[in-house]
């Protein structure tokens, strides 16, 4: 059995002294689409910059498919196939957008930015302004483009709806599971909509201060009224 | 007992090289001298203010002499910070020896102050006499805008037009000035027959002489004149060709040709290790020890400064550079002035080569200030 | 609701004793810091009060890079108009006693604050910074060309104070000078702890992080920072007028780049944004460049060199702000 | 009813780009207006005109009767006009307690006080908690804010703007971040602000909308293309095609 | 007429200096966002390797030049990696603290292993005299200068804004994690932009020696000057710097002839007019 896209075993993390991610495990399958939820605070970002290198770790596993990527710098993981679209979208705000796109190409030739502004095609319309002239949903827009363009095996996604139109988050939601379909790309998703992420994922984990403290699939949380209401503190689902 | 003198000077920072001197100075009239004066020894305690600061400078001396308990101040690169010690001299009953500041004022502000350097007035007024016996009539008159740099352009400006040329254009440049081919335009606009300028040593002067070589002022014979700061030795390396020719006021050339002048440049060298660094600083660093060893003989190493000062007015012997002479009002050092010329010895080294003498030259800045 | 009135009280109580406490821990530390260098370096007290005075002009950079977040390199200009103020004053009005010159030290200093203010606010950043050493130059060229005033570059000499209070001499020893300097260092010190507290403080503070929000909370950053630039030039002027009166001559250096950069330096290396750091800036500075120099003359600018090399590798937030730091990371582990 | 709020032709462009494209809205005390449309439509450009922290090409802005066109943005502030920012702007060094204390004081005009502190202040502190209660953020009072989570530094800039108790709030997507379960604090501090407010909020969450405006605006390409009440804009076939899509089915279901 | 001509020759001349000079350190502070202010320490050490190797070794002039880039970059790199990689992204005021500690140390070290006097750089003979060109004269070395500064303003503009080094260079500044988690190895990429800077640092003291004579105090004697020309042409940019030393230069050479006892006036009040007008910067990115 060929080794799974992303495996984590025991990871915990920190700023400075303060821990906020304690023993968390999972793995994914290739082409699965999971779930992170939880309250605010509760260290989903946290969770994925422990991933992507930018938080510090302080014990545990990464796997990234074959190779332990914990030990290597944020780039280094990039490089290895991970992907990471920041909550706070972190657009280069002196670079146009043509360029933003361009640092997450990874050496792809220039023809590739096409496949961005096929997904977003108000980017090509702004693709000479300013990261810092952006709205606010171009940013999130641009941010996404930007990373997905580095053909990561496992996207790390947080909050890509936040800020964009409800057209455009059924536009976006419909493409991300084609491209986990295709089976090449395995995406973890936090989400706020609650709603969209179930529609999407196929599974779930709940974050609850810094662990997991719920696992399984959509269909057994809808089912679960009182994790619903503890951990996500929301009065139920429909 | 031990007798400590405190030297207060730049010994790091832009104008390191002076202190440098200073401490050269010093170290060859103890090495020539011995370190005791009858049974005394004389320990010097130095002190460095990178840059003018009265207040710095003033701190110092004042732990020189409550915690170091020195009995003599001495050195003093900048005129402020000369000025910042002497109201303290009379309540510490130590003299100050001025190794090089050269303001007139400085002596005037306590009868405690005795100086071996030179007045910027003294090297900048026999110039005039040379300028206006080549038949010029006309001068421009180029200065740092700060305090010496005034000094010498009314020491110039008095002389020449008291012999009755007229200084068309006074110039005053700021000191950080790093290009000087518009003043040269100003100078060639001018009309003036001949420049007298005055900058402090070290790099703006390689500047200007360079900017006056390249704008063929040089070439056009117009002649440049100053005080001897703008081809201090140490400079002149650097200034090379450029400076063949130019013509300086000083009260000292380290080629000077004396036998006391080769004994101090032989133990001076040694001192400061490098030859080519050698300049003005330290004669006036050596004279000034020479007069505190005098101090010390007179008073028998007592503590008493009006004694030692006493003890020196009207002093006579011979420099390095020459005769030289303590001005009993003043206190100020009477010396001759030399007319040099920079010339190339035959080891292909640059020297400042002493063309004719104005002997027995006092301070004129005092009387002007009178 | 009760609840909530409940916890509003016990937050209203806890950073009003923390307040008096840290307030008279400073005081407390001035003084005794002040009385060991009196007894330890008797011989030294010049040195001691020129700390003091350049503690002062610290103390005042602080204030507006501390707590405003204005890069200056031109704050010499307040501590040199403090100190001609006082000095033109001594020397060409014969208004000599110390009290009074201090004070007009502090309105000259204020004036000098006002006008580099209006012309430093007007960039932020990296043109600010330039803007403050254009004004730096121009103050400094200014006091050369009024020579007739000023003495230019020879000095202003002939300051001569009265006695403090009519009894105490300014002599060779510089006790008097030490002492007032101490007083004045704690009557500033209290003051300006009671302003960076105070709701005025924490609108500067906010400015600094974020002018466009404080804008947008209806709240005038200019004129804030104007007159945190005020009260700033009167404590620079202070300084300078301490200067003045205990060493009797003033030099351009006073109004010069090298002081500006160099108290900022001090300031930088005890730690911004907070009056211990400050202090223990300039102490630590002074001290180390007067030790090394008198040890070594002539090198002693590389050992300053490799002291704040080591301080950014080892205490990055300054001397003060990583004790501080490290303080209070320990309180929260052992919490 | 007079509008308390009325801006007229108002119209910005970019280099060639028109992004406000004359847009005229009136407000009335007390109105729960919503602002949508899609991105990059010129909704935040609308709000940074409004309050002055852009300058118009053309058009006028009037705050109570009072044209404020020409005043800068703090001035409209102090006259009531307060608002979001869609990406927080914080002091990241400072704790919410002093937030919320400094926007109080500065309501007050005693923010240029030079002795005191605000912890000293009775009724400063207990308005400052309490607002901070209604937003859930008392027990992180004394945090500092750039060790809270993102979605709570959104709670608090809403704080900011409850603090300056403002005649006209503008809302820049206030929900943005923060999770469902704490959006329902969001709309508890709206319900307990004052009737006579004016509130306009954009928003991209069409539930938050439903439930809490009384009239939506909608804004695309810069032009005002829909104006009239919640019921009537999911039915607007150009807000479907260039906005709700298929929200639309959901949105009027709920 | 002719006088205008004259000052605008000497203007040009000298703002091509300055920008020889400065450009380096518009590179470290606009795009890498260090305020380096050990630059004329670096320009020192490529002026005090290009005069020994001449002056000592007998090598020419152009091979000097580039002893002393190569020699300066060589220095260089080993401060990057332990001192210089510890600053970047942290406050301004903390790299000030770190950068003139750095000065300090050059100097003292350069003090104590060359001694205070000035060293020279013997021009070739082409360099050296002066050329005429129709109604006065100008040094060759002059034109020189101007032409070094035309071809490393070109060259690095194509840098920074036309190759995918140069979008990589400006992302990290903006947002290093960011970068870094695109792929982006930030510190190669710092690496080579430090490399950069401290090369054209070193090419701009040789090139500039005439003007501004290489000794151990130039580290900080031409630090202001640096600093300024730079934040007025708006950091990080090539034509903004260019734009800056040509006006600085121009109103430098203009007041000096004009009225030299206000010289330092006229420059300081330029530069408050220029600044107050562009904030940014003549040609500054946008933050
Ligand atoms: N830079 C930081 N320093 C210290 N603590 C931090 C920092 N960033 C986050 N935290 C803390 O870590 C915890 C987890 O934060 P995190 O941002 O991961 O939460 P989250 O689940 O993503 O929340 P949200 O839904 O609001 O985005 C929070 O308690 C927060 O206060
Ligand atoms: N300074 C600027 N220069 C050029 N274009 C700009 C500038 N600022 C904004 N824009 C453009 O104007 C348009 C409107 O931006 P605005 O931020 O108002 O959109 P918005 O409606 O708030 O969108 P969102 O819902 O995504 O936040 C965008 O396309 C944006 O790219
Ligand atoms: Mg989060
Ligand atoms: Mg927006």
């Amino acid at each position: 059995m060929p080794a799974a896209p992303l495996e984590i075993r025991n990871l915990s993390s920190g700023y400075g002294p303060t821990r906020v991610i304690e023993d968390v495990s999972f793995s994914v399958a290739a082409g699965s689409r999971l779930a992170v939820l939880g309250r605010n605070g509760m260290g989903k970002t946290s969770l994925f910059s422990t991933l992507a290198g930018q938080t510090k770790r302080y014990g545990g596993e990464i796997r990234l498919g074959e190779r332990d990527i914990a030990a290597l710098p944020s780039a280094a993981r990039a490089i290895a196939g991970l992907g990471y679209v920041p909550q706070t979208r972190d657009i280069f705000p002196t670079l146009t957008v043509e360029e933003n796109i361009f640092v997450g190409l990874k050496g792809r030739s220039k023809d590739a930015l096409e496949e961005a502004y096929a997904m977003f095609p108000r980017l090509k319309e702004r693709r000479r302004n300013l990261g810092s002239q952006l709205s606010g949903g171009e940013q999130q827009m641009l941010s996404t483009a930007r990373t997905i363009l580095g053909q990561p095996t496992v996207l790390l996604l947080d909050e890509p709806l936040e800020g964009l139109a409800p057209v455009i988050c059924e536009e976006l939601m419909a493409a991300f599971s084609r491209l986990a379909q295709t089976g090449d790309m395995t995406i973890l998703l936090v989400e706020q909509r609650i709603q969209s992420a179930l529609d999407f994922a196929d599974h779930v984990i709940i974050m609850e201060r810094g662990r997991i403290a719920w696992r399984g699939t959509p269909v057994e949380l809808s089912a679960d009224k009182q994790a619903v209401e503890e951990l996500l503190g929301v009065g139920g689902l429909h | 007992d031990t007798i400590k003198v405190g030297v207060i000077g730049p010994f790091s920072g832009p104008f390191a090289l002076q202190g440098k001197n200073f401490k050269a100075g010093i170290d060859a009239y103890m090495a020539l001298n011995g370190n005791s004066v009858g049974d005394d020894t004389v320990e010097i305690v130095y002190r460095d203010v990178p840059q003018a600061d009265p207040a710095q400078s003033k701190a110092l001396a004042q732990e020189l002499v409550v915690k170091e308990g020195v009995q003599y101040l001495a050195g003093f690169y900048f005129t402020p910070d000369a000025m910042a010690v002497t109201p303290l001299l009379k309540q510490a009953n130590v003299p100050m020896v001025v190794m090089n500041a050269a303001t007139s004022a400085i002596v005037t502000k306590s009868p405690l102050v005795v100086r071996t350097s030179f007045t910027t007035w003294q090297t900048s007024t026999p110039l005039a006499k040379v300028a206006f016996d080549k038949g010029i009539k006309k001068m421009i008159s180029v200065v740092s805008d700060y305090g010496p740099g005034i000094d010498a352009e009314n020491a110039f400006k008095t002389g020449f037009e008291g012999l009755g040329g007229s200084v068309v254009e006074t110039i005053r440049m700021p000191l950080a000035t790093n290009d000087f081919s518009p003043i040269m335009q100003r100078i060639k606009d001018s009309g003036a027959e001949g420049v007298f300028a005055f900058l402090p040593s070290g790099p703006t002067t390689l500047g200007f002489v360079k900017a006056y070589n390249e704008n063929g002022l040089k070439a056009a014979g117009t002649p440049l004149y100053g005080p001897g700061d703008f081809t201090q030795e140490s400079d002149l390396p650097a200034l090379g060709d450029m400076a063949l020719g130019m013509q300086t006021g000083f009260h000292y050339s380290v080629a000077h040709d004396s036998p006391e002048n080769k004994v101090f440049v032989e133990a001076a060298r040694k001192a400061i290790g490098n030859p080519a660094e050698l300049s003005f600083p330290a004669v006036g660093a050596y004279d000034g020890m020479y007069v505190i060893y005098k101090m010390i003989e007179a008073t028998g190493g007592e503590q008493d400064a009006a004694k030692a000062v006493e003890a020196v007015k009207g002093l006579s012997w011979t420099s390095p550079r020459g005769p030289v002479s303590i001005d009993p009002e003043s206190r100020h050092i009477t010396q001759n002035i030399y007319l040099r010329e920079v010339a190339k010895a035959d080891d292909g080294t640059y020297y400042n080569k002493e063309i004719q003498t104005f002997e027995n030259q006092k301070d004129p800045g005092l009387a002007a200030a009178k | 609701m009760a609840v909530l009135m409940n916890e509003t009280n016990v937050a209203g109580a806890v950073p009003r004793r923390k307040m008096e406490i840290g307030g008279l821990v400073g005081v407390a530390a001035i003084i005794v810091v002040a009385i060991i260098g009196y007894f330890l370096f008797p011989s030294n007290l010049a040195l001691l009060t020129r700390i003091i005075s350049t503690a002062l002009l610290v103390l005042s950079i602080d204030l507006v890079t501390g707590y405003c977040g204005i890069a200056t390199l031109g704050h010499a200009a307040l501590f040199g108009a403090g100190a001609y103020g006082a000095g033109i004053a001594a020397a060409h009005f014969g208004i000599t006693e110390p009290l009074t010159m201090t004070l007009i030290g502090a309105a000259a200093g204020a004036v000098a604050g006002l006008v580099s203010g209006a012309i430093v606010l007007r960039a932020h950043g990296l043109s600010q910074l330039v803007l403050s050493i254009a004004v730096i130059h121009l103050f400094h060229e200014a006091a050369n060309k009024a020579s007739g005033w000023t003495g230019g570059s020879d000095g202003l000499a002939d300051i001569m104070p009265d006695a403090l209070l009519g009894v105490f001499e300014f002599d060779l020893w510089g006790q008097t000078a030490y002492i007032y300097g101490v007083v004045l260092l704690l009557v500033v010190f209290v003051l300006l702890r009671m302003l960076v507290r105070s709701p005025f403080g924490m609108l500067c503070r906010g400015i600094k992080e974020d002018p466009i929000r404080v804008h947008a909370m209806g709240a005038s950053v200019n004129s804030t920072l104007l007159k945190m630039y005020v009260i700033s030039g009167m404590v620079a002027g202070v300084g300078g007028a301490l200067n003045a009166i205990s060493t009797q001559v003033v030099g351009l250096d006073s109004l010069s780049f090298t002081l500006s950069a160099e108290a900022l330096v001090m300031l930088v290396l005890g730690g911004t944004g907070s009056l211990f750091g400050a202090l223990i800036g300039t102490v630590t500075f002074m001290w180390f460049e007067d030790l090394v120099s008198a040890a070594n003359p002539f090198h002693w600018l590389t050992m300053v060199g490799a002291l704040l090399i080591a301080v950014v590798l080892f205490a990055p937030r300054g001397l003060y702000g990583t004790a501080q730091h490290l303080f209070s990371r320990r309180k929260e582990r052992s919490a | 009813m007079s509008a308390i709020f009325e801006v007229q032709q108002l119209r910005r462009n970019f280099g060639g780009l028109v992004v406000t494209n004359d847009v005229s809205i009136s407000m009335a005390k007390g109105d729960r207006i919503a602002l949508i449309g899609p991105n990059g439509a010129g909704k935040t450009t609308f709000v940074n005109l409004v309050t002055g922290n852009l300058k118009p090409s053309s058009g006028s802005v009037k705050l109570a009767g009072e044209d404020v066109t020409a005043l800068n943005s703090m001035q409209r502030v102090r006259r009531g006009l307060v608002r979001s920012f869609q990406v927080t702007r914080l002091f990241y060094d400072m704790t919410p307690e002093e937030h919320v204390s400094l926007a109080v004081l500065q309501r007050e005009g005693k923010s240029g006080r030079m002795f005191g502190s605000h912890a000293g202040m009775p009724e400063v502190m207990e308005e400052t908690y309490d607002i901070l209660g209604t937003l859930g953020l008392t027990a992180l009072a004394r945090s500092r804010v750039s060790e809270i989570a993102y979605g709570q530094q959104r709670l608090l800039e809403i704080a900011l703007a409850l603090a300056l108790k403002p005649k006209v709030l503008l809302l820049d997507e206030p929900a943005a971040g923060v999770p469902q379960s704490d959006t329902g604090r969001i709309e508890q501090a709206l319900e307990k602000l004052p009737a006579d407010l004016a509130v306009l909020m954009i928003e991209h969450d069409m539930d938050l909308v439903f439930r809490f405006a009384k009239r939506v605006v909608v804004l695309a390409a810069g032009t005002v293309i829909f104006d009239g009440s919640p019921s009537d804009v999911t039915n607007d076939a150009r807000v479907r095609e260039a906005y709700l899509g298929s929200y639309a089915n959901a949105g009027s279901a709920a | 007429m002719q006088t205008m001509f004259s000052i605008a020759i000497d203007a040009l001349a000298y703002g091509m200096v300055l920008f020889v000079i400065s450009i380096g350190l518009s590179v470290t502070m606009g795009l890498m966002r260090v305020v380096n202010l050990a630059h004329g320490a670096f320009a020192m050490i490529g002026g005090y390797f290009a005069s020994y190797a001449a002056q000592h070794f007998g090598i020419g002039y152009v091979g000097a030049i580039f002893v002393a880039v190569i020699g300066t970059v060589i220095i260089a790199i080993p401060l990057e990696r332990l001192l210089y990689r510890r600053i970047y992204g942290s406050p301004q005021l903390t790299q000030v603290l770190m950068t003139i500690g750095i000065t300090f140390c050059v100097i003292g070290i350069a003090n104590y292993a060359f001694g205070p006097t000035l060293k020279t750089i013997p021009l070739p003979d082409q360099l050296k005299g002066s050329v005429d060109i129709g109604f006065r004269s100008i040094g060759a070395h002059r034109i020189f200068a101007i032409v070094c500064g035309l071809a490393v303003a070109g060259a690095l503009w194509f840098l920074i804004e036309r190759t995918a080094f140069g979008v990589k260079l400006r992302a990290s500044v903006d947002n290093a994690a960011m970068a870094a988690a695109l792929g982006v190895r930030t510190e190669v990429v710092y690496a080579i932009s430090f490399a950069v800077a401290i090369g054209l640092a070193a090419f701009g003291g040789v090139v500039g020696a005439e003007l501004m004579p290489v000794e151990p105090y130039y580290a900080l004697r031409y630090m202001v000057t640096f600093l300024v020309v730079v934040s007025v042409g708006g950091a990080g940019s090539i034509p903004g710097a260019l734009a800056a030393c040509l006006l600085l230069g121009g109103i430098d050479t203009t007041g000096r002839y004009l009225a030299p006892e206000y010289g330092e006036f006229f420059f300081y009040l330029a530069v408050i007019v220029v600044v107050t007008l562009f904030p940014r910067g003549l040609a500054g990115r946008l933050k």
